[in-house]
């Protein structure tokens, strides 16, 4: 029974990764879970220099999920490079980062930094709802996916992911524009923007008013985008959203996905990166899936 | 690096001991056993509505029988299903969370606000020097038998119904207390004014913070406060206080 | 303490809607409420002739929500008018009526056969999900969306909201151009388009594939849609989506909408309508608010 | 106008009666009065995750202590939460929704498949007049006792462990029964074999329907079936399998 898939040339011991943002670089989470049984980890986004995020409350609970305006606090690529990376190196699984700036030249500093990198994969967030400008500014018109992926495939070593915002009309315009671009890979979705309002104090729950919506509530959206997506492109998809369990990360593999990553599940339950790769070679083993590369877009049409 | 654990706890007994403030004695074997005063966990509500974890500090600690005290306000929904919860139900629990105080020998001022109380009680087991306890209370009393155990016990109240009328400053000033040291839980303006009343008379000052949090184990973020020196971890003005803290030296953080 | 609402120069007497689609033409759930204590109901989408639907199954459960393609079956405006509206006219509350079609000629029949009907209001649907022709491709584009808003303008004896389509890159934009149309009042949200696979059959859950996603998990991005259009237009604003209680309602009033639909909450509790506004009305008392009016949008910078 | 309550129901007494089967008694003052034989309730998760009632058909009325049976298969999280409560715990139901059986002085056949065996026990004590029993099991058999005292019980099972090996059309030849009239809840293809059966023999047959619900109460149209003929309310040709039906004539729906 093989759970090895091929990420955009990249072999991962099974296809489950951490949601970035979600897991720090891995540190906090070892002490719960074997980081050498995950596919990879995937890192809080980073920039050129570190950022300091946005003021707090940066988090809400709302129903069947979370919002967060964390604004992609870092402590910028070379205390990353020093300390993270070595960390990561010491475990048998994959290194994906996660970059974000506020423009063009700031990606592109993070990611000729990591050209030398022990890096295996790059993922860039042009996505992020939670910072005033960059992120989420990229990924909403198609030109502006096509342009960046572009200048990334142009100064990076390492295949190049984008990572696509879900607040986007069609998903599958954005999709091939970053296909157009050179992309290796796409990552979907990232959050949902959503607001809470505490009625009791009549004000925004969040400092930043507004944050991404993540967790089970936004599964459905995922896996939809997922598919759609899937058939608009032909390079690999690293399905997220709402991913729970192992029923969950199966049912965004079926939809296209060649990886998962799991999020905001962590902060539920901090053993769930582990489960979920145990819980798919359950399901696996259960309907004698030989490869788990067949389950990957198994459902359509 | 200090051990965490997640477990199913179950539920040994609950009470509501003041008007909205339940007491609950869980049975963990591994928390209990590595806990101590002023450390906090996360626990997960049963309802899969809610899916973060609520950090409720730790307010007393039984190693022999395996098990920790709780003490919270019904502060809103998962709050409320715990309240609901009877002896035998199960609660998943991770923890101990966060640095929990410092232990110094010196006169201490032991001071709870409001829901700051409880883990105030867990630390004045554990101190091992003059404690004076000084506590205030919106209005009922809660906790003051198991505190009077521990030491002098100093009681103010917003509305006078008990102890000096006011909050803990104007009792600590009505009965003309000093200390060399200071360790507090309670509301921002209460640790507000504690900071600066510590800075004035150079006491050395603890206080427990608060804020949202996500992971509760310092992976997301979500629950920094600011620091007056670049931190370590974050290589900018922010700590994280579900990892660096709870508690911190009143001087190197700003809120 | 008023509690009465002005909903495009129509007095509610509160301002709690029922959701379209989910409250079918009040006489189901009259069962449970008593129709007299509703601001208004609004019917199910009703065409110019009658629409058999998608196949089954048309519904799928999803973590804290729903997913929906019932594909706008209805009776035609004949027996609509006929039974529907005669039903309605016995109690003390507004009619709005839903209004769909497959293209502009089809709506403006509909909106032309209820001139003369005693019919309050119109919400004109250009946000269904689950129909391939009409529905959302009117909705998720401007220049379309203020067409049609025009063209229902110039045929409609009654006031004209414009149900929008959370499933666009900005909602700001559809909410200016349907206001530029002429529309006298917004609708937001309709549904957001989602998938769910069964892992075990490997098949879609839906006959349709996709269906339009409702329930609490979408509440937060209907409290940021409304709270974004309120900032962006002058006309007033239905805000729905995921409204479950009270505290729902109350909250997407502070973020800007001067009365509330509610829809999937029907179906977890059939006497939730009236329940929401005892709610609504507790709320005022325990805060004095002595007209709803000063909640509208009262929650801003 | 049929009356339809909701109600915070509690659990009487719950047991597993065969392997993933459950059955529930349920107090329940309103329904239980007014309910009838092929109706069903929708049940409501305790858990807020899931929101959409499941419709459980009616197993046994008690009218006199107020009390209804449901026996139901664990199919996914729904069933599974139910059969994890205790005597005592709280449901909140709505019903009795649907149509119902008719019920015909005929001889009849009175044929329940797998899951849709239970409703058949209510319309096996309401009827009055010459009942047989068919009941198709995959393997384990349930509520035999029960189904004994109402007629004369067969018994088809899939490994044919018990009774005819086969399906229930199967056990009819083989006791070379008839009937005048049918009555028939289960799986689809049952009830495809009945409906050809039934025509060919030119017997009166009436089935109980199943589909996706989300109101069940005939406001939302997810559950519909197609008919022959236009629907009076729908206009087009779909019944509601939660107002019309459950139960239907045969011929009267394509499926
Ligand atoms: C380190 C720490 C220790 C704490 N110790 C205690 C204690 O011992 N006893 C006690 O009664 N309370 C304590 N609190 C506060 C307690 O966490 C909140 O009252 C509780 O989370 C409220 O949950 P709820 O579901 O009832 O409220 P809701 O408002 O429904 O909660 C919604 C979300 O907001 C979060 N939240 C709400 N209020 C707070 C808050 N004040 N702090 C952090 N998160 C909050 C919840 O965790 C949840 O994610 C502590 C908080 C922190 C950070
Ligand atoms: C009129 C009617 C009467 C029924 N009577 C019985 C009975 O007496 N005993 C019994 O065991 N089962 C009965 N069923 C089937 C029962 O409703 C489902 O098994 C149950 O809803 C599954 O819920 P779940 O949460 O365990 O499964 P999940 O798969 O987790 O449910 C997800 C969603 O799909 C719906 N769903 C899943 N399966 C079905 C189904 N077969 N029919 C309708 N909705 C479904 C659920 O209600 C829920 O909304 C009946 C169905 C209908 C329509
Ligand atoms: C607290 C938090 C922080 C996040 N930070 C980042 C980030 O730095 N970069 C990024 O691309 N996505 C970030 N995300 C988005 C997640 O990677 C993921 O796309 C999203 O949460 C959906 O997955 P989930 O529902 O499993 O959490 C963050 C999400 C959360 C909840
Ligand atoms: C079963 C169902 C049917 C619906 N039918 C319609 C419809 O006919 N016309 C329409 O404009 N919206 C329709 N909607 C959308 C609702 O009116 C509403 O916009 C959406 O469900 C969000 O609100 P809620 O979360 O409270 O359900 C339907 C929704 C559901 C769940
Ligand atoms: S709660 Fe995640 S870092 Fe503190
Ligand atoms: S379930 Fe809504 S009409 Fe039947």
């Amino acid at each position: 029974m093989n759970m090895k898939v091929d990420l955009c040339g990249v072999t991962l011991n099974n296809p489950v990764m951490t949601a970035s943002g979600t897991f720090g670089s891995g540190a906090e989470y070892a002490e719960f879970v074997d980081l050498n049984k995950l596919g990879a980890v995937v890192t809080k986004g980073v920039a050129n220099v570190p950022w300091p995020g946005n003021p707090t409350p940066r988090v809400a609970e709302v129903y069947g999920g979370m919002l967060n305006a964390v604004g992609l606090q870092n402590p910028g690529i070379d205390l990353f490079v020093e300390r993270d990376i070595p960390f990561l190196k010491q475990f048998d699984t994959k290194i994906m980062v996660n970059v974000c700036g506020h423009s063009t030249e700031e990606y592109i500093e993070v990611v000729e930094r990591l050209r030398d990198q022990p890096v295996d994969l790059l993922e860039i967030n042009i996505s992020c709802p939670n910072v005033k400008e960059g992120g989420i500014a990229f990924g909403q018109d198609p030109k502006a996916v096509e342009a960046i992926t572009k200048e990334m495939k142009k100064h990076a070593a390492q295949p190049v992911i984008m990572k696509l915002s879900p607040n986007v009309t069609d998903i599958t315009e954005m999709a091939r524009a970053a296909e157009a671009g050179g992309a290796d890979g796409l990552s979907l979705i990232n959050t949902i923007t959503g607001m809470k309002i505490d009625i009791n104090r009549q004000k925004f729950v969040l400092a930043n008013k507004t944050g991404g919506m993540s967790g089970p509530a936004i599964h459905p959206v995922a896996v939809r985008m997922v598919y759609q997506t899937a058939q608009a492109v032909s390079i690999p998809i690293v399905g997220m959203g709402g991913i729970m369990n192992a029923e969950d990360a199966i049912e965004m593999i079926l939809a296209g996905a060649t990886a998962v990553s799991v999020g905001t599940a962590n902060f539920t339950n901090p053993h769930v990166t582990e489960e979920i790769v145990a819980g798919i070679r359950d399901y696996m083993e259960r309907y004698q899936v030989a490869d788990i590369k067949d389950l990957v877009g198994a459902v359509h049409e | 690096m200090a051990e965490k654990f997640e477990e199913t706890a179950i539920i040994i007994r609950q009470e509501e001991i003041a008007d909205d403030i339940y007491s609950m004695w869980l049975h963990t074997d591994q928390i209990a056993a590595h806990a101590k005063a002023g450390q906090f966990v996360s626990v997960y509500c049963n309802d899969g509505s809610r899916l973060l974890p609520r950090p409720i500090s730790i307010c007393e600690i039984d190693k022999k029988d395996g098990a920790i005290r709780l003490v919270y306000r019904v502060a809103g929904k998962g709050t409320a299903e715990f309240s609901g919860m009877h002896t035998g139900a199960q609660l998943r629990i991770v923890g101990p969370l966060g640095n929990g105080f410092p232990k110094k020998e010196k006169k201490a001022f032991l001071i709870g606000g409001g829901i700051g109380i409880p883990p105030m009680l867990q630390l004045a087991k554990e101190l091992n020097c003059e404690k004076q306890i000084v506590l205030g209370f919106r209005d009922e009393l809660f906790l003051m038998d198991e505190f009077k155990k521990q030491g002098k016990v100093y009681v103010a109240t917003e509305d006078g119904s008990a102890g000096t009328e006011g909050n803990v400053l104007d009792a600590i000033r009505e009965n003309g207390l000093d200390a060399e040291i200071i360790y507090a839980c309670g509301p921002m303006p209460m640790l507000r004014a504690l900071k600066e009343y510590a800075e004035k008379n150079h006491i050395e000052c603890w206080i427990s913070m608060e804020e949202r949090m996500a992971c509760g184990i310092g992976a997301c973020l979500a629950c920094v406060c600011q620091s007056k020196e670049k931190d370590a971890h974050s290589n900018v003005k922010n700590k994280r206080i579900c990892k660096e803290g709870p508690v911190f030296r009143a001087e190197e953080v700003e809120f």
